[in-house]
């Protein structure tokens, strides 16, 4: 046996729907937080809500990355996989690099087993030596797992549901952590079944002192704290972090949030997650669909709450109509889009960035509607917050695109204070004021706010073209193309009030760009920081800002010879780019659901660096 | 809160009315700001919303807070705002076509949740601003612009549709009978809940005459039932006729031949009998008008505060600094 | 065209079927399947079209033509499909979310005009696929991911609301009981109109046991009451129990006390009864089920049909020359 | 009194709502016409139903272009304005040009009428001077029409309605037209009462004798007709031949027309029309809104039939998302949206053409289509029908763009002879076909049509991503990115079944090209025209294929020092074309509700010209 330090190590915890992966991820991972690892995670569920055990349909997954360097990414190829039946093996062993460690279950490789992964009658992987380029630790967790709790009084059912823990114990033991972490949370979660605490927690030991003991593991590794900037971390999701910098937003403008939405995967744990926080007066409804999502939102707004709907992109291709009447109305509404695989229903489970000219277009007539997008789970906070500033204090409608990736993805975080936000400000007219027109605009030309309630301020507003200033009903010519053209400008404007574009990585004078939004950010600073290191001419620049375009935005990318746009779709910020600026921008596209490797961004970076 | 006295001009924007000479919306317009300063609510705590149809051209008229939405959503929206503003009153001004052809969706669901606003539903039986297509509520056969051989659509019943969506009040007026308008109007007011009042309304340019049996002199007596809470159903020229059930069965009997003990005795809060009104459409029946139903339900946004109130009762009003730091957390110097 | 002969698994599509494993949507997959070659209808002639939800992945199971399409409008492509094809036998397969949530509108404009399609609602009171919300059938209190201090939403009725909508074919059954079930397919699949069958599925993973006590052995003989067409309304164990109207209300009598004879009967016809039938809700209730209502009415393809014959007979089939000339023409040579 | 031959005469005529204007202006229209006159026309309705009588809202127009010369546009200015009453001077007054003609009826010129329009209670455009830059023609219709009706038995009100015939009677002596088609017209529409029809034709002489023998009228013209292709013309409005379109794609394809729609201005008319030509099978339904439209289209074409949904573009917003579903399905579907002013409600009874960026872009996720575009009102003809053709023979849901303008719009029309149409070849498979896969492709990469009813070709087809061949859902990574990039690929391809971009006017080698599309037409043709004339190095091309573009587009444009695009809109095409291409084309926009005049576009492509 072997004790080795690493910088990094990925590893993708595999099995059936209810095996229990996900909280065997998560356990692994709030242990390696709290030992100090960098680290990003993302879960692989099945497109079923529960798919036939032993199938590969059936396969839960969750990855994780940690180590003692930053990491921002939940990892290319993986470096360990533990798999608890065959289905999951063959899933996911493309995963798995050469030479890497597997973990498995040899009960979940009998002939039931075979047949369902689709083996047929006399394949076996265990004996045919397909795994030889792997290092294989191979037990039999459910005879263990049974074994170990022969004198506890549990059904067969529940015992074998604690198989999880032994393999936790296993991988704790390999990178040498505590079970403690997991032991107070077994403590919590099962504080009320005195058996089911005792059994987990046996196992759990059982799985550490198994490896601890028996000769299948060759090697124990030690992954060092990372260098991370002092403070106090937590966990987060992307999902989560969204509806935190909502709730945040409201308490900063001192506006009661009201968040209409129709359940949609990916974006629905918003929903569920503002649901439980009912004491920061968020009024959570689910609507009867989309359309009414973003109805009763722009009618929460129109009576002075800061209103908000998410979906995915079916449900935004509903919305378009409604956001439209925001854009008139200029109120302030938010549409999280949390995108998924299109176009249609398409990849409901898996990720995309294929609704920003959606985003961008997806409304009759001239509406221009402010574009922010997240790049890690933890920025959905920030982005967030800052999606709603603009539209507060802009008074219009904001789209805020995540993704599935990130929404379910997690990192730690080093949480703000609240102290620290950003405050909003409120457009909202003095009560008293006498000469209000509902469509005076002040020099950022945000129109003043009149609410419900607001004695004398009395006015009406709609989807009707407006009279410049009062908002009566106008179908003059010249005042129509006033009003277009104020509106666009409006939100031009809003570049006064976003920060200079910067680079992420690289210098001024590099001879690549990568120039990109959203998710894609963790490939591709893990990409051009390694490539920096390894001495190429490289920067890399990441927008938040979509529309409009921080102002600096041309002249930074007008300096480099090439800029290469990636993204998880078939070029849709490249589309605004090259219209913008009319510079020929390069696409770099990848359309599978998933997201960049690091090493794919990292190739053809050398590609065009090197001149092709 | 003073309590400003009002009258009904306080309610008249400056904006010049722009409906077709004739058209019977003007009656309700006037009616509904002859109704408001008697509601007791301040102005300013008023709204008028709307989704897009000529009756949906109601909110720029009145001298309160509106919107003239689009076309089908007054209903979302006003779901929205009364969740987010219980304190307001709520009026939600829709045709046929905006209530239950586009928006039929939306309708049921307020209804069902019951937020406490009043639907004014201008019923004309046609498409009025684009120009003359039948509706949910056109008869079957009628010759339209869309269809000149005659519709093929067995319409809604809406009073009967919404009794199916669990409506806790529902009440039926005529453009040409203000009276019995504004006191609908009032009904509707007073009922906590969602109120739907269904207003026929005369469109003289592409519907007219659509409900002339039940407005005129000659007729309008026998083709009309007006309703009213624990009195006989009695109806006719010289109130002379009455509607007796015979089992499920509502007979119209005359008066000397029927004692008025005999008679159907108008509860409005027996559903199945409103339920039987509602389908009082036949040519030999009376029209009823006046409150169908009503019922007692919580409302959804009483319902919305109180979950607020008992969160925070139970877990202190919501601090951000802790939401922010979560269960979990560790510190790295 | 032969009549060919048709087993159940010609039915059974080479897709592998995934819903959770005890799931309610498999029994409903295997009496579908088997009552199809009961219906007389070449395998070819038969569209399955779903909207979204774990019930809509219905089609992707049965080898017949199929359309898995987008969510709430399985009830509107219908439609169009069968005006365009009235020679199609066309099922509609529903969810509680996919029909009563985003797609009410569409399901109650099917219901009035009548097309003849068979709907299957499968109820399960949740939001299945996207991991268990409350659906509009869910009742008040309901604790799930989007409620967790409880729902406060009205349900749904849903028999009621199509009943308000002018469905002319309502019944109700259940996974749980297969031979029920097939024959309220016969029954939807025989009625020309649009038939409207509620099917109690149980999501044994988000909302297990919502039915449990019409289909658990101890309770269900006192928890469920079938109808039959002609039949008294008898229950319970012992078949002892019976359901007798003191004027409007129904009320529970032991037929140790009460005879037979005095006893409600069962009439499809009905509409005022099929109302109060679908009101029995209450926990000391059985829970109808069977056919509640049954009406012959036109359905909207035969009178299209009918108005393209009209119009061939009256101008002849059209001329495309004619058509392009109109009545106004001028040459210039 | 002079007698004159001109070569092109704009004559507005205007009045209130009630007033008959509309069928003086399709009269006077149907005349020049069968005279041989190249002619334009378009109609401007108020937005109120029918507004309050007197009010300028109320005012009702309609403009006729009509000469011996080519004829491309309803004119920038006007030659002669036709008034009713004050309101219809006031609003019109800046249409005239300096020292056109007048004709007004000075009964609508009282008190009354003068306050309704909003004059204070001293002024009166007749006396106080402000017509003199104008050659009025006054006289009292109302007194006139009563008079020469005052033997016969009508109330007032119906006499009052001939009004209108006088002033056509009038306006037909100024042009030297015979009354002959009016008279055949009214014989055909009052054959039923006698009395009317007599009413009206004694008014029309007696106007026309009044012009003819009264002093007022100081100048006869002549408007010789026009050289126009030989053949046999029909007047047609953009909606009516939109609606033929659809129906000649029927007969072509022989697949039934299944036309879903919920009314929308400027959309309804084409509803109207074809629910008159059930004997052609038409199956038109009014659906419940635009999902129920445009699922019901999709619905009938599953089925097998051509399904096709209109409206403008608030509905489009609505459709979004089955239309999504359409693209996944592959089938065939014709999305028509007459556009109007936006955003939102915006101004539905003005033209615009800016949802041109929502038709390409306004889908989640990856989903292309094609998008036609309409120029002038018989125009909508063709492209309709090559719309369709793309639709059915690429198996793909296609856009077709019209507005307002020419929808209402009328025009001559050389129309074709059904047997010179393009033939629409329906790729549907074999009856027994046994080896069927519903996603095989051909090498235009369209996917084989089976429908029910074809015995053994039983299939399953669904929004979720599908794999290759088989249609089967997929969650492959590999195959999604196949299957976006080939459905992409598809859409391209449509490009080698187009013809090439030509040029409508100049050579390849000017100094300035003017690209545009749809409604902007007649104004870029007449302007180009008459550039061309003075000797300017112009040219024009006029897209009707925007996705995909002309294959020849790029080299086309290249040539070119300076490429204009003139727009209706903020600048939707030219985002596009600098996208595609990076070329720094040049924008001209108006967003006014509004078509360019003609002058408009000369002056701006004269400053490029010279060099700005
Ligand atoms: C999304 C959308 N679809 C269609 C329209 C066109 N439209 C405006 S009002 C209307 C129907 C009007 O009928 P109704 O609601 O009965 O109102 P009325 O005019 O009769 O008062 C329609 C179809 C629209 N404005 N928006
Ligand atoms: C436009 C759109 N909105 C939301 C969704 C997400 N979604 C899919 S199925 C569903 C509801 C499912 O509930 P139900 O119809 O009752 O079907 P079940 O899964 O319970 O069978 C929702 C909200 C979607 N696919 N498309
Ligand atoms: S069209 Fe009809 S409903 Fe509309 S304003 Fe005119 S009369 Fe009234
Ligand atoms: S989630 Fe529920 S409804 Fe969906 S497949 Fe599973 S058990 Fe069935
Ligand atoms: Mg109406
Ligand atoms: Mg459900």
């Amino acid at each position: 046996m072997t004790q080795e330090t690493v910088e990094k190590v990925v590893i993708f915890f595999a099995g059936d729907s209810g095996d229990g992966i996900q909280l065997t991820g998560s356990q692994f991972t709030n242990t390696a937080a709290l030992y100090g690892n960098d680290l990003s995670t993302f879960p692989d569920f099945p497109a079923e809500i529960r798919a036939p055990q032993g199938t590969l349909a059936g396969v839960s997954g969750f990855q994780i990355s940690f180590g003692s360097t930053e990491i921002f990414t939940p990892g290319d190829e993986c470096d360990v996989l533990v798999v608890m039946n065959v289905a999951a093996l063959k899933a996911n062993l493309k995963r798995l690099k050469k030479g890497g460690a597997i973990i498995l279950n040899t009960d979940g490789f009998d002939k039931r087993n075979l047949r369902l992964a689709g083996f047929a009658d006399d394949e076996n992987p265990l004996t045919d030596n397909s795994l030889a380029d792997y290092r294989v630790s191979e037990m039999n967790v459910t005879k263990l797992t049974r074994e170990c709790l022969v004198d506890v009084t549990l059904g067969v059912k529940e015992k074998d549901r604690c198989k999880n823990m032994f393999v936790l114990g296993f991988v704790y033991w390999m990178y040498n952590r505590s079970l403690e972490h997991t032991i107070d949370f077994l403590k919590q979660k099962f504080n009320s079944k005195p058996d089911v605490l005792e059994a987990n927690t046996r196992v759990l030991k059982a799985g550490y002192n198994f490896a601890n003991t028996c000769e299948i593991s060759s090697s124990r590794f030690d992954v060092k704290p990372a260098k991370m900037a002092s403070g106090t971390y937590r966990n987060i999701m992307g999902n989560q972090a969204t509806a935190m910098g909502l709730i945040a937003a409201s308490q900063q403008s001192g506006l009661d949030l009201f968040y209409g939405s129709y359940p949609i995967t990916p974006a629905s744990d918003i929903l569920h997650e503002l649901a439980k926080h009912k004491n920061f007066s968020v009024r959570s409804f689910q609507a009867e669909d989309e359309i009414a999502a973003v109805s009763a939102s722009i009618g929460a707004s129109f009576g002075g709450a800061l209103g908000v709907t998410a979906t995915s992109g079916p449900g935004v291709a509903l919305k378009g109509e409604a956001i439209g009447l925001a854009f008139m109305l200029e109120l302030p509404l938010i549409i999280v889009n949390v995108q998924r695989g299109g176009p249609s229903t398409g990849l409901p489970t898996k990720t995309e960035q294929a609704d920003l000219l959606q985003a961008m277009y997806g409304r009759n007539g001239e509406a221009p509607v402010p574009v922010i997008s997240a790049s890690t789970p933890s920025d959905c906070f920030e982005a967030t917050l800052d999606a709603c500033r603009i539209a507060i204090e802009h008074m219009t409608p904001v789209f805020f695109l995540s993704d599935g990736y990130i929404a379910n993805g997690a990192e730690p975080w080093l949480f703000p204070q609240s102290k620290d936000l950003q405050s909003i400000k409120v457009p909202m007219t003095k009560k008293e004021n006498t000469d209000y027109l509902p469509y005076k605009r002040d020099d950022k030309l945000v129109r003043e706010w009149a609410i419900p309630g607001m004695s004398g301020l009395e006015h009406r507003v709609g989807g009707l073209e407006k009279e410049d200033l009062t908002g009566n009903v106008s179908y003059d010519s010249g005042n129509h193309e006033l009003m277009v053209k104020t509106r666009a400008e409006k939100v031009e404007r809003i570049a006064d009030f976003i920060p200079n574009q910067e680079l992420d990585a690289g210098s001024e004078k590099a001879t690549v760009l990568v120039l990109a939004w959203g998710s894609t950010y963790g490939a591709i600073k893990t990409a051009v920081k390694e490539l920096l290191a390894e001495g190429y001419s490289v920067a890399h620049a990441h927008l938040r800002y979509i529309n409009p375009f921080p102002k600096n935005l041309e002249s930074l990318i007008r300096a480099y010879d090439k800029v290469l746009i990636p993204e998880i779709n078939n070029g849709q910020l490249i589309k605004l780019i090259r219209d913008k600026y009319v510079i020929d921008a390069i696409p770099m596209n990848k359309i599978q659901g998933i997201p960049f490797e690091a090493r794919e961004i990292k190739n053809r970076i050398i590609e065009l660096h090197d001149g092709e | 809160m003073e309590n400003k006295v009002y009258t009904a001009k306080d309610f008249s924007s400056d904006q010049e009315v722009r409906w077709c000479p004739g058209c019977g919306d003007y009656s309700i317009l006037k009616q509904v700001q002859s109704v408001m300063p008697e509601i007791n609510v301040p102005k300013e705590d008023i709204v008028f919303i709307s989704g897009i149809g000529c009756s949906s051209r109601f909110p720029y008229y009145m001298e309160t807070f509106g919107m003239h939405s689009i076309h089908g959503r007054a209903t979302a929206i006003a779901s929205g705002l009364k969740a987010a503003r219980p304190d307001l009153s709520v009026w939600i001004i829709t045709g046929d076509g905006d209530s239950l052809s586009i928006g039929g969706n939306h309708l049921i669901h307020l209804l069902r949740r019951n937020f406490d606003t009043n639907v004014l539903l201008f019923n004309n039986q046609i498409y009025g601003l684009t120009k003359g297509q039948y509706s949910p509520t056109s008869e079957k056969g009628k010759k339209t612009k869309s269809t000149p051989m005659g519709s093929i659509d067995h319409p809604f019943n809406p009073l009967a549709l919404c009794m199916g969506a669990d409506a806790t009040f529902i009440a039926r007026t005529m453009d040409r009978d203000p009276k019995h308008m504004r006191e609908m109007l009032m009904r509707s007011n007073n009922h906590k809940g969602t109120s739907l009042l269904e207003i026929y309304q005369n469109c003289n340019v592409f519907n007219d005459g659509a409900f002339f049996g039940m407005t005129d002199k000659a007729t309008k007596m026998n083709q009309t039932l007006f309703l009213e809470h624990g009195q006989p159903l009695v109806f006719g020229e010289n109130k002379d006729k009455g509607i007796r059930l015979d089992g499920f069965k509502p007979i119209i009997v005359s008066l000397e031949d029927c004692s008025i003990d005999e008679l159907w005795i108008h509860n409005e809060k027996d559903r199945v009998k409103a339920g039987l009104l509602t389908r009082f459409f036949d040519a030999d029946f009376p029209r009823p008008f006046g409150v169908f139903y009503s019922e007692d339900r919580p409302t959804y946004e009483d319902a919305l505060v109180q979950q607020i109130d008992d969160a925070m009762q139970q877990k202190g009003q919501g601090n951000l600094d802790d939401l922010l730091k979560g269960s979990n957390t560790w510190t790295i110097d």
